[in-house]
């Protein structure tokens, strides 16, 4: 019997395959191609107090093997979330783990938004700080490279919730470890990574920016090595559970990362080309371990051969 | 509801100048289309542009059948031009909001140009009431579908900017005239084009007290409403009089009066 | 008559698109299939003061849209370098300029290399400084990475001659302004950048890492829209030359790196798939002047048009 | 001297069991082809994979048609057989140090493994006195060119592991009676194959007191020597006793003797 549960630490998971914040919508818009229970945990995209327009058009620029984008995260609003039936009411009723990606402009903001949905937390599995979008004036990305306020974001949070807490990194830093320990010891209990990298197109037709926002975030193949190399800094620095992602499209994909020391990881723009890529990851992933005869995850996470010389 | 399916082409032809017709066995989603909605498609082959293509659905037949006319612009619709009958390209559809089939008693009047013909060819076939179709292009060969339409039937009135056939002059001049002959009777308006000719329109038809419902076009990224890359400004209750919604979801077909015009 | 000449200052090339070190040799194993004259510039492999070996392999390999190295900078060593038949003597006959890549594992290494190369300096147009290699155990990236040692070995460089200086910067950092501003001040005449960013890929069936080295330095298309972004950033952040590159393959890329601010570029991944990518380029870029009736580089570069709002 | 040339595929065929034969028409290459010698070629359609993939050259003729005998492995095997007659590739070549030919009164003795029987068909074909080709592989299906060798003529011995068919041993034990066999006669040694077998046989060469050409297959990037990729232990008159060498300029043709064996 294969076994793909997995142990966060705080929370299970009935398998190692989420879909990354904003990638996936509130999980309703692709309930239609299949159900949603089959994947391991649905991250929403990113939740702050109040509603938000997000940035001007354009906001994605195709790019090779990969795709920029600068949302600018679009959203309703912590209230609008909590209760209009397109998002948690509907969350509710599907039998999977849901974790709520959050953000705020401020560390205070950050603490509020994770306050109210600790006071509303029925179907909320666990909550992933963001501290890595590169596409909002403030916040984001700036609490994501500078170590201090990283930790106070992760440190405030903490305080304001008993929720369990997964930091999103930002691939923008010279040193991941240092992040990972500093965000482990301002009381986070799994780290996710990584986040889009800051990136850039021109029309050299018009000769402007193909993002509005001049800069987009870069996602897709293109990123994978380097969020692998990330994950396996990451997870080899701290002892807590570390989710990959970057560009993960197969499930060989996936299974580089679980071999680098990730414990899950996370599908998401491969979902824009294929949105039963994570199913397909799934299924992958059995099948790799059946051939392999591993018999649960722990079989092979982490267990990436080092030549020790 | 939508559904994803292996479309098999039938046949990828060159339909005229630079646009060409793709036939596609895709039942399932022919089964579920309305006039207005489009299919999402992966290119194979495009192995380093990782996005799907959205293509308006221009025909669908009870045989399983999909027609789009897609016009060669890009690395995309390059590779698409070159696949073969037999192979198939993975669809996403039907996807987004249609537009509402006009009353027996209204007589539909089409504004188009560029693909806009090919994305509103379905709503003219299953208008019950036969209407008039204004169809603009900057030349001659730029006009697609012009037999098609007449053969429904629809009234076809033609612009090219450069005078090539038809009158010599935007279609947006067509729809004032027209709207001026025909004030008498009761019209809907549809329209799908270039951004610019969509955004004159609305105006035109607000001016005139009147509404419409138009077809944007707009870079897509999941184009199911999931990651908010397709998004324009519509009137709203809140603020700032706007929001952004999703093109592919909410649209792509808004009504005039809703768009909120800067 | 469109002029694509180009100067940087206190050098001048013939115009704007060279090769980017490591990816050209020593420009003699091209020789057979173009006049390297008709190259802007050759930039040589790496160069530090002792024969190297490099690293173990493998040493390479492909991933989406790229490619990782860990090459370890395998190289002659100064001496033979400056009188081997096959490198600098070579070179001084070819009518182009030649821009030599320096290297070392400490300050005063990168010190005496520039020194030896300055005592015999005929033939040579200017030393690139790379602080940047992220492949050798000690000083590449970890110069790079630092403020205060990147300050250090260019300030002791310019001490050690007086050709012209390019400083090679690291993509692995949070803030290129910052590293653009402490190199200038140090005293280098050009930046360029970027370098490879570090990656990695482990093969599933084996679990092993595919490069020897574990991490390998990420190049190819796959990191256009990343090297751009921060060629802009470094290009707005100061006022000497930019030289920018990362995965330019073709003329339209090279265009947007000029839009961007870069008054020269590299090419170099694209010329392991074709070793006549550059010459397509020049032609290319001409080609983009006349139909935009641009008489010279300056009429186009750092010309992105940014909306102010 | 090397030169970039566009080979036109002339057929694109299935050898044997995963082998498959390509002809390409590259007459700037094929004149310059020496036995041993290899092609660097970009396989178009494969956009997100940017390296090129060399692959020996197994045989020119003077009307300009180089062939290659390639076995699908991957990505790029894969695109390339499905490429038509007609369709075009980009080819470097030929590159490398090829093999020396025997002299006159020297039995070439071949050792050959895996696409190896390709790589060395060319040598076989040119060498001016015949010789014996020991040709090695899990099982028949993976001997290839038996017929062409036989055809040249040279004495063919094969071993396959499985004992399928020849005698059921490893290639390099059929070297070993070779050279006890033959001690008398001149011999000169050739091996090309997967880097264990070569290994081997250039331990047993140097144990006894002979030498040989190897021809070693590596991960290559730019092929020419410029980036350091494909790099192998060679011996060298330093402290180490060793240095790295390009296979792809300094080999993929090595002695035997030259090589550094761990
Ligand atoms: C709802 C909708 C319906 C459409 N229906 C049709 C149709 O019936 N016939 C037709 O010819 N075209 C149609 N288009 C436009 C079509 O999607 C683009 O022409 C096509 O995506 C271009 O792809 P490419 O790879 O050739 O171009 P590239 O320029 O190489 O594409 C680069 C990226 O930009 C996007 N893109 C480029 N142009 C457009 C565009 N005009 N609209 C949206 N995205 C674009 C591509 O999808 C891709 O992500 C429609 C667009 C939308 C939004
Ligand atoms: C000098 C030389 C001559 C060769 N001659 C032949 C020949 O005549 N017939 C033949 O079938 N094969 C030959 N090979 C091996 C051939 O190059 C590989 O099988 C081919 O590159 C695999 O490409 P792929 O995309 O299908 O595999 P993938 O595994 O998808 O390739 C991934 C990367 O690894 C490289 N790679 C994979 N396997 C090898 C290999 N064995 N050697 C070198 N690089 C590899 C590829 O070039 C590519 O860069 C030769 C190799 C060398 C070095
Ligand atoms: C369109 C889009 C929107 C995103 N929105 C969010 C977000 O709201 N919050 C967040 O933490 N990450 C967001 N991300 C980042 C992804 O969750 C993920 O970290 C990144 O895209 C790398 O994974 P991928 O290459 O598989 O897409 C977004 C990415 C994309 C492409
Ligand atoms: C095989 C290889 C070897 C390289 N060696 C060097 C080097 O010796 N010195 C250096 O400064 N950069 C070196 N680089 C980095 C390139 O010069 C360049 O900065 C980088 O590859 C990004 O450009 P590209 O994507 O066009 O290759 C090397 C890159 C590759 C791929
Ligand atoms: S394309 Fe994703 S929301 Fe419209
Ligand atoms: S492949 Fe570049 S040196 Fe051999």
């Amino acid at each position: 019997m294969i076994d793909i549960s997995v142990d966060l630490g705080k929370f299970k998971l009935k398998n190692p395959v989420m879909t990354a914040s904003g990638t996936f919508g509130y999980g309703k818009e692709y309930a239609d191609f299949f159900p949603l229970e089959k994947l391991g945990a649905i991250v929403v995209k990113g939740i702050c107090e109040k509603p938000s327009h997000g940035n001007p058009t354009p906001r994605i620029a195709e790019v090779t093997s990969g795709m920029l984008n600068a949302i600018g995260l679009q959203g309703p609003g912590v209230e609008k979330f909590l209760h209009d039936e397109d998002y948690m009411p509907f969350l509710k009723k599907v039998n999977t783990a849901v974790i709520v990606n959050i953000w705020g402009k401020t560390v205070e903001e950050y603490e509020r938004v994770a306050k109210r949905l600790d006071e509303e937390k029925e179907g909320i599995t666990a909550l992933e700080i963001n501290i890595s979008c590169p596409n909002i004036k403030e916040g984001g990305i700036a609490f994501g490279t500078d170590l201090k306020l990283a930790s106070r974001v992760v440190s405030g949070v903490r305080k304001a919730t008993t929720l369990p807490l997964i930091t999103k990194l930002s691939p923008n830093v010279s040193s991941i470890p240092d992040f990972a320990k500093a965000v482990r010891d301002a009381g986070t209990d799994v780290i996710s990574l990584i986040n889009t990298i800051p990136g850039m197109a021109i029309d050299i037709e018009t000769r402007k920016p193909k993002i509005a926002n001049i800069r987009g975030g870069l996602s897709g193949p293109a990123i994978k090595p380097i969020a692998l190399r990330m994950v396996y800094e990451a997870a080899g620095a701290v002892d807590i559970p570390v989710i990959g992602m970057g560009g993960i499209t197969t499930a060989e994909d996936a299974i580089e990362f679980f071999l680098a020391g990730a414990s899950a990881i996370a599908v998401g723009t491969a979902i824009f080309a294929d949105p039963f890529a994570p199913l397909n990851i799934i299924d992958g992933i059995k099948k790799y371990m059946k051939r392999k005869s591993y018999s649960c995850l722990m079989d092979f996470i982490g267990k990436v051969n080092i030549d020790k010389k | 509801m939508p559904i994803q399916e292996q479309g098999k082409i039938i046949r990828n032809a060159e339909l005229q100048d630079s646009y060409r017709k793709l036939e596609l066995y895709a039942p399932g989603i022919c089964a579920e289309t309305k006039a207005g909605q489009f299919v999402h498609m992966q290119i194979s082959g495009l192995r380093d542009r990782i996005l799907r293509r959205p293509f308006s659905i221009s025909d669908v037949n009870k045989d399983g059948v999909l027609t789009i006319i897609y016009k060669v612009v890009g690395a995309g619709t390059e590779v698409l031009s070159t696949q073969e009958e037999g192979s198939t390209c993975s669809l996403l559809g039907p996807l987004g909001t249609p537009f509402s089939l006009p009353g027996k008693d209204e007589i539909p009047v089409i504004v188009a140009g560029g693909y806009g013909a090919a994305a509103t060819y379905l709503l003219a076939k299953r208008a019950e009431s036969k209407g008039v179709m204004l169809l603009g292009a900057r030349s001659e060969k730029d006009l697609i579908l012009t037999k098609e339409f007449s053969d429904i039937p629809f009234e076809l009135r033609t612009a090219t900017e450069d005078g090539s056939t038809g009158d010599k002059c935007l279609v947006t001049d067509l729809l004032e005239t027209i709207i001026r002959e025909k004030s008498a009777k009761k019209l809907r308006f549809y329209g799908c084009g270039p951004h610019g000719m969509l955004m004159a329109m609305g105006k035109i038809l607000i001016e005139n007290g009147l509404d419409g419902e138009l077809s944007l076009d707009h870079l897509m990224c999941c184009g199911v409403g999931a990651c908010f890359a397709c998004v324009v400004k519509v009137k709203a209750d809140n603020e700032d009089g706007w929001r952004y919604a999703r093109t592919c979801k909410e649209g792509p077909v808004f009504n005039a009066s809703s768009i909120y015009y800067e």
